[in-house]
């Protein structure tokens, strides 16, 4: 058996047309501008060695482990080429964007100069990743309603 | 508590982002008696000085390192990535992993 | 009245703000605090002491000692002497019955007083035993301060935000600001956070450093957490390295008639005259062992209160002092004999480093006997004290003894707290009955366990208690400092108050359907839909489906699978073939159970483990864990929240099955405890073909984003084979007929396997797995109780909890309990001991006080050969 | 009542230690006075002493949360806290000080069906043993404390609760003193600032202890030293299966009084009392790492406050004034390990977790009764160390979710 059951982009078969849901879409539902829904980001768990292979970005969580990010249509051809120890983890993780500095430290106790990196984001884990003054947070998307819940209060508080 | 530990991953971390699992203990190399049994079960050392012990990055990286600590000041000396020992020198407490609340 | 404007004052007196006192209106200016408009306006009393309800006023105006506790707007214990004006306020007394003028409960300090000694209450009422209950709740009625509004709700928003410094400044007076100002020249990241009650002076908005005023450390824990009171914010610093300037408190002087109404510590006399331009009153005497009292005169004079005179300790030693006061407000003060009217009395004790900070962070305190006051000594690494809190300037009354002083006249009572209202003389009595360490005298008369928490009674208790021991100050030790550094609210530690939660991605389907729900550990699941026989029903002659999503999922491949889970579980897997699924129990080394779930091949070295709903993260660490010592070439991931899953069950799920999926779902093609991929409504899944709930059933787990595509269509093209969601509660009772066990529910954490009934799925002649040793020494020792199934004799469903009840006594105890409509009886699973573990022993249950009896069962109550099962 | 007005030594003054005691008792907390007071009373053991490292009670004595209740989950330590509750609702009468002992009730919350369960299975078992005891309703719940949030748009409603009646609280200083004035009069010995450093043996008996005030002959030494008993065991190389833990709680400012119940939520960590002079009083679960740094922490504040406010939300404004810290052993079961040790004559009262407080008196009586006697009364029999090495525990941790 091959573990198709966990690839999350689907074509149209047997006359089914699946239709993807992000596990963040009601709680983003009144979302201010500057907090983005990033749940159909391509994530992978890859372990041992990764190389980067082009059009990924890879999160070192420890010297045997990486979370490899991608563009969804891109999940399969990057998993092809980081070889066998690859785990599409796309579904598992919701991933949500905000923007400032302040916002994210009303979320989570992390040093925001010292990203990516791993930790607790409104008390759940999570992987945060730093552009400029925007934070990519990746967790388990069974936290959706909770971490967006907190997101949007804790914008609420600095509106 | 809020001391800090050293992730040997994710550097240092408030400890309740981490759980706490014990003494590094000593599983028995071959079939124990009774007593020698809930010796290994049950006995640990306790010392109030420095001891080695497990910990598990829970809302971090999610590996398992030792920590050397001193348990009069919660000083922590030092952590290490766990290695492997497949005589199974060093072992697992017996309880399961406790419920921390995170920061 | 005030004073005429002058260039220094806080108040913008072309702004006028009205608040209310216990219902009036008070006219303020901007730039007030609720005290110093109070005073404005004449009033002199402001709180009612905490045991005796005498009078007291403002004492020191910085926020420190417990004389202005005030109700604002339903809050308890604000200090109104820093609380600034604010329009509509509403503000109270507390602690008072009558007014503040007039307390009731004043009748205790006048009748009370001399009977009421320290540790009075724990001497009398004694007997009859009947009567304390009644003196206890007079003492309830009469003990606390302010009161809450019980009916109230949350009402303010309170936010916490983590913020980093490499040097944080607590206090930004001179020394702090130059502490700020140096660490920021070095290039550092230099916070600086000021409590904003040094009012007098405005603290300067520099470059170079970050300035957060208002707000108050709450205390320096342990690796270098500050959390910050920030009013509204609560700011949790982690700061490299902290510089406390917290500066030093003025002390009081022991003297009788110390609390009268118009005793003030120099700091209120400067704030009450250059911040808010008032009198403090018309004629005053200044007693003082250092400048500051000097500089109270002067400033005394300027707002034109006649200084009738100035003792300076340092230079007079007066052998007799004392207040005089008539309606607890002073009116004289004799010195040596000599009594002089007023209506202030300035006294000044020197001042204490304010150490406390630096005292919780892990600094000793040391008595410094030449000056008098305590001082902070071996600080901890990265935390530094610099100035009046290090002890720079800082100057107790060395010379002065403490509470020499014997007023001519009786009745005059010397106040070493305020807080708690403990004289000289309940020091001297606790010391005299034996509580001869300071800390069992703290405890036994309570001195610095107020609101004050040892600011202005620290000092004065341990030398009082010194002078009473005959002992040095520095040998008898202090009383430990605890956190917080200053009341902190409850709201502002809490923040927002959002609890992780975890939920299915049907969770929405299943509130749109009306579910009931309910908590299995962080989840939320549907108990049922509103019918739960319906839902069974359902499930035994049709087709019923429910979200099992919450099932922890994880992969575990490698070369080394089959060892590593082998050496794990005491199940063999090694003869488990590709597409075959078996049940597995987890255990620990000491023989305990700890989860359950089924482990599926995926081919020869791809596992596919689900665990309880609760257990994921704690299998997923225990699988770590194990390979963190034994090495094995295995990876593991959780992919809990990737899959959602379904279990389709019922004697029509078959063919609900063959309408979605081209999979041969024959009963030749995919048997019982078969895995299998393939697309279900064009949705690639898992499918486990697994009967938790006793009917044909298929497990579908699939990505988690289709949930609720899957869900839908599978409701739609279920219709009319009358498929119905089915929650927890009906899924109880399915499993229940079968006696399938629910781990964590009918065993707990001292179960083990064998007594489990779970025997046949230990595999004793593995070399070695988790656990291993302990179950072969509970074989051999025999079981001590064993889990078996029974039936009620007469239909009563005993309650899940329920005892066995053998000669009277506990012996062992129901752990499910239903009806079951299929079966037509109560049903059960139970404990009990091994003499009564055979088929058709009789037990004895208590129910509702009653013991009723049951038989016990050892096969399923429901389809025992499993036929439906394996059809 | 002339009591009130004269000063009266509670105590002699610590004299110097003598060359030899019979019984020398390791902890002056409330276990070792009480052990010396019923040593003293009921068996005429008076040439005793007390040794006690830091002042009387300065340990978990002084710094539990003052809860006494007996609605345990085993028969074994149901039925013996149920004695302890006993003695203790005679103790201020025995010994002539008010113990402010208030049986308001105890409410242990349910959140969850699965609590109800065992709350039911305690409820049971303490019926059977003559223990008032019961699982109750919302309704009834909102009747016995008005106060608390039932309403359902909170993280965790309220399903049910155990109630138990005799449950309370005690002034825990003053049964430390009053125990400690019992023990005095009845002619023991307390030394506090001593602290022991040795156990000498002999033959697989103790004969005397080293402290830092000289050297003590004896052929008894009890250990009731809390936190500290692994490292008193070592000294006599007797191994416990306990480890050492923070447990903190906290004060607020004084409120006028408006619970009188003691409320629990074991899911919440957190259970809630007001004591007599209007404190509110908070405590928690244990921290789950092993320390003997007994240093206060903030992320327990904050966890703490987060779970107050949902079950009592008009505390909001309400501010913390004090909290502290104290140490726990915890054992395997978080059943007591109480009686004889392998070492003749080494006697632990030991393993306590955070429960040892409710059963000072008890613990007294029976550990005089067994060292008076040489037989380990049956009360007690369930809790030796020997059940470690023979797998017989006495488990309370199916409801150790609920430990106050």
């Amino acid at each position: 058996m091959s573990r198709d059951f966990l690839a999350v982009e689907l074509a149209p078969a047997d006359g089914f047309e699946p239709r993807w849901r992000s596990p963040l879409e009601r709680a983003l539902r009144d979302a201010p501008p500057g907090i983005r829904d990033l749940s159909r980001t391509g994530k992978l768990h890859v372990h041992g060695d990764v190389g980067a292979p082009p059009g990924v970005e890879v999160v070192r969580v420890a010297p045997d482990r990486a979370l490899v990010l991608c563009a969804a249509a891109d999940v399969e051809r990057v998993r092809g080429e980081l070889g066998e120890r690859v785990v599409d983890m796309s579904a598992a993780l919701a991933g949500l964007e905000v923007r400032g500095e302040r916002l994210m430290r009303r979320l989570a106790d992390l040093d925001l100069d010292a990203l990516p990196a791993a930790g607790a984001v409104a008390h759940v884990p999570a992987t945060v990743l730093r552009d400029g003054d925007a934070f990519r947070i990746f967790f388990p998307q069974e936290y959706a309603d909770h971490v967006g819940a907190v997101v949007l209060d804790a914008a609420a508080g600095l509106a | 508590m809020s001391f800090l530990l050293s992730c040997p991953n994710c550097g240092p971390r408030d400890v309740n982002e981490f759980a706490y699992a014990g003494e590094v203990t000593s599983r028995p190399a071959e079939r124990p008696s009774v007593r020698e049994l809930a010796t290994y079960v049950h006995f640990r050392r306790n010392v109030a000085g420095v001891q080695q012990e497990w910990w598990f990055h829970r809302f971090g990286c999610e590996t398992w390192f030792r920590a050397e600590r001193d348990t009069r000041t919660n000083a922590v000396l030092a952590t290490e990535a766990a290695h492997a020992e497949p005589d199974g020198q060093a072992a697992p407490a017996e309880a399961a992993v406790p419920d921390v609340p995170a920061v | 009245m005030r004073l005429p404007p002058s260039p220094e004052e806080r108040i913008d007196r072309s702004r006028t703000v009205t608040f209310f006192f216990e219902g009036e209106p008070i006219e303020a200016y901007a730039g007030d605090t609720i005290g110093s408009a109070l005073f404005a306006a004449g009033r002199r009393v402001f709180s009612r002491s905490f045991k005796y309800h005498r009078p007291r006023g403002l004492l020191c105006c910085s926020g420190h000692c417990p004389n202005c506790l005030m109700q604002v707007d339903g809050a308890p214990s604000v200090r109104v002497c820093t609380a600034p004006v604010r329009e509509g306020t509403r503000v109270r007394s507390q602690n008072v019955l009558g007014s503040l003028d007039r307390d009731l409960l004043a009748v205790v300090d006048k009748v009370g007083g001399p009977f009421t000694p320290v540790g009075f209450y724990y001497r009398t009422m004694i007997r009859p035993r009947r009567a304390w209950p009644y003196y206890e709740r007079f003492l309830r009625r009469v003990a606390g301060l302010g009161t809450i509004d019980k009916h109230a709700r949350r009402s303010s928003r309170f936010d916490t935000e983590h913020r980093r410094a490499e040097v944080l400044v607590i206090g930004g007076g001179p020394s702090g600001l130059d502490a700020a100002r140096a660490a920021a020249r070095d290039g550092r990241r230099v916070v600086l956070v000021d409590e904003g009650l040094a009012l007098d002076a405005q603290l300067p908005r520099e470059d170079g450093f970050e300035t957060i005023a208002p707000a108050r450390a709450i205390g320096i824990y342990e690796g270098g957490l500050v959390p910050v009171d920030a009013g509204d914010v609560l700011l949790r610093f982690r700061a490299e390295r902290v510089v406390v300037a917290s500066g030093a408190i003025e002390q009081p002087l022991l003297f009788p008639g110390n609390d009268l109404v118009g005793v003030l510590l120099p700091s209120a006399v400067r704030r009450l005259t250059r911040l808010w331009s008032l009198r403090p009153g018309e004629r005053a005497v200044v007693i003082t062992a250092d400048d500051r009292g000097l500089a109270a005169a002067e400033d005394l004079r300027r707002a034109g209160t006649s200084v009738a005179r100035v003792v300076d300790l340092r230079t007079t030693q007066p052998a007799q002092m004392a207040a005089r006061g008539s309606h607890g407000r002073v009116r004289s003060v004799s010195v040596d004999g000599d009594s002089v009217d007023c209506d202030v009395l300035v006294m000044s004790g020197g001042s204490q480093p304010a150490y406390s900070l630096l005292a919780q962070a892990g600094a000793r305190v040391e008595y410094d006997g030449t000056r008098g006051i305590f001082v902070p000594r071996d600080l901890p690494p990265h935390v530094e004290a610099v100035g009046s809190a290090a002890g720079e300037g800082a100057r107790g009354a060395a010379a002065v003894p403490a509470a020499s002083y014997r007023g001519t006249e009786s009745g005059g009572r010397c106040f070493v707290c305020i807080c708690e209202d403990v004289t000289d003389k309940d020091v001297k009595r606790a010391i005299a009955e034996g509580f001869d360490s300071i800390e069992l005298a703290k405890r036994y008369t309570t001195v610095t366990m107020g609101p004050c928490q040892g600011r202005l009674c620290h000092l004065p208790s341990i030398r009082l208690y010194a002078r009473e021991t005959r002992a040095e100050e520095a040998t008898i030790g202090t009383t430990t400092a605890r956190p917080p550094w200053a009341p902190v609210r409850l709201g502002l530690l809490a923040g927002r108050g959002h609890e992780p939660a975890k939920r299915t991605s049907l969770h929405h389907r299943h509130k749109e359907l009306g579910a009931q729900m309910m908590w299995t550990g962080e989840w939320r699941r549907p108990h049922s839909y509103g019918d739960v026989a319906a839902e069974v029903r359902a499930v035994h002659e049709g087709v019923g489906v429910i979200d099992v999503s919450t099932l922890g999922k994880l992969l575990v491949s490698g070369p080394d699978a089959v060892s590593f889970l082998e050496r794990l579980y005491p199940n063999r897997f090694g003869d488990l073939k590709p597409g075959r699924i078996r049940y597995a129990v987890l255990g620990t080394d000491a023989g305990r159970i700890m989860d359950d779930g089924t482990i599926g091949r995926l081919s020869e070295r791809d596992f596919y483990v689900t665990t309880t709903s609760t257990g994921a993260e704690t299998v997923l660490a225990w699988f770590e864990w194990w390979n963190a010592v034994w090495g094995y070439d295995v990876s593991v991931d959780n992919v809990t929240g990737a899959l959602a899953a379904l279990n389709v069950a019922g004697p029509r799920s078959r063919a609900l099955l063959a309408r979605l999926t081209e999979l041969d779902v024959s009963p030749d093609g995919f048997g019982y405890l078969d895995a299998r991929e393939a697309r279900v409504a064009g949705v690639p899944c898992l499918l486990l073909r697994i009967g938790f709930v006793g009917e044909l059933g298929y497990e579908l787990h699939f990505p988690s984003p289709y949930a609720e595509y899957l869900w839908d269509t599978l409701l739609e093209r279920g219709a009319d084979a009358g498929i119905r969601p089915f929650g927890l509660e009906p899924q109880r009772i399915l499993r229940l007929e079968k006696a399938h066990v629910i781990v964590g529910q009918d065993t707990d954490s001292e179960s083990n396997a064998l007594d489990a009934n779970m025997s046949w799925l230990v595999k004793f002649d593995k070399d070695d797995f988790v656990g291993k040793w302990a179950l072969e020494h509970v074989r051999e020792r025999g079981p001590r109780e064993r889990l078996v199934g029974f039936e009620m004799a007469n239909g009563t469903v005993p309650p899940e909890g329920g005892q066995i009840v053998v000669d009277g006594l506990p012996a062992g105890r129901v752990t499910s309990a239903r009806w079951s409509d299929a079966v037509g009886k109560a049903i059960g699973l139970a404990w009990v001991p091994p003499a009564l573990a055979d088929e058709d022993s009789r037990i004895e249950i208590r129910v509702d006080g009653r013991l009723e009896p049951a038989l016990v069962r050892l096969r399923p109550f429901f389809d025992p050969d499993d036929e439906r099962l394996r059809a | 009542m002339r009591d009130i007005f004269r000063t009266r030594r509670m105590w002699r003054p610590r004299g110097e230690l003598k060359d030899r005691y019979d019984v020398v008792i390791v902890g002056g907390g409330s276990h070792g006075l009480a052990t010396a007071y019923y040593l003293a009373k009921n068996h005429g053991i008076t040439n005793v002493a007390v040794l006690e490292q830091s002042y009387i009670g300065s340990g978990a004595a002084g710094r539990n949360t003052t809860i006494v209740r007996s609605n345990y989950r085993t028969p074994e330590g149901a039925r013996f806290y149920q004695r302890s509750v006993e003695l203790y609702e005679r103790l201020s009468r025995e010994l002539d000080f008010n113990l402010l002992f208030s049986q308001q009730g105890h409410l242990t919350l349910a959140h969850s069906d699965r609590a109800l369960i065992t709350m039911t299975e305690r409820a049971e078992v303490n019926q059977l043993l003559g223990i008032d005891s019961r699982v109750v309703g919302p309704p009834e719940v909102a009747r016995l404390c008005p106060e608390l949030d039932l309403s359902h748009d909170v993280t965790w409603p309220i399903l049910g609760a155990l109630y138990h009646p005799r449950g309370g609280i005690i002034r825990h200083d003053a049964v430390v003193w009053g125990l400690a004035r019992g023990a005095d009069r009845g002619g023991v010995e307390i030394h506090p600032y001593t602290e022991v450093t040795g156990i000498e043996r002999s033959n697989g008996r103790v004969t005397g202890v080293r402290t830092t005030r000289g050297d003590i002959e004896c052929d008894t030494i009890v250990s009731a030293t809390a936190g500290w008993s692994t490292l008193v065991a070592d000294l006599a190389d007797v191994r416990l299966p306990i480890t050492t833990h923070i447990l903190q709680a906290f004060v607020t400012e004084p409120l006028k009084p408006f619970l009188d119940v003691i409320v629990v939520s074991s899911q919440m960590h957190v259970y809630v009392s007001q004591t007599d002079r209007g404190e509110i009083l908070i405590g928690a679960e244990i921290e789950p790492y092993t320390t003997y740094r007994g240093t206060s922490t903030f992320p327990f504040l904050e966890y703490s406050a987060r779970h107050v406010l949902e079950l009592f939300p008009q505390l909001e404004n309400v501010s913390v004034l004090r909290q502290w810290t104290g140490l726990c052993d915890l054992s395997p079961d978080y059943s007591p390990i109480l009686g004889v040790t392998e070492v003749d004559g080494f006697v632990v009262s030991a393993g306590w977790g955070t429960y040892g407080f409710k059963a000072a008196p008890i613990v007294g009586t029976t550990l005089a009764e067994l060292i008076s006697t040489g037989r380990t009364p049956e009360l007690i029999a369930p809790f030796t160390l020997e059940r470690f090495y023979t797998d017989t525990l006495v488990s309370e941790l199916a409801a150790a979710a609920v430990s106050h």
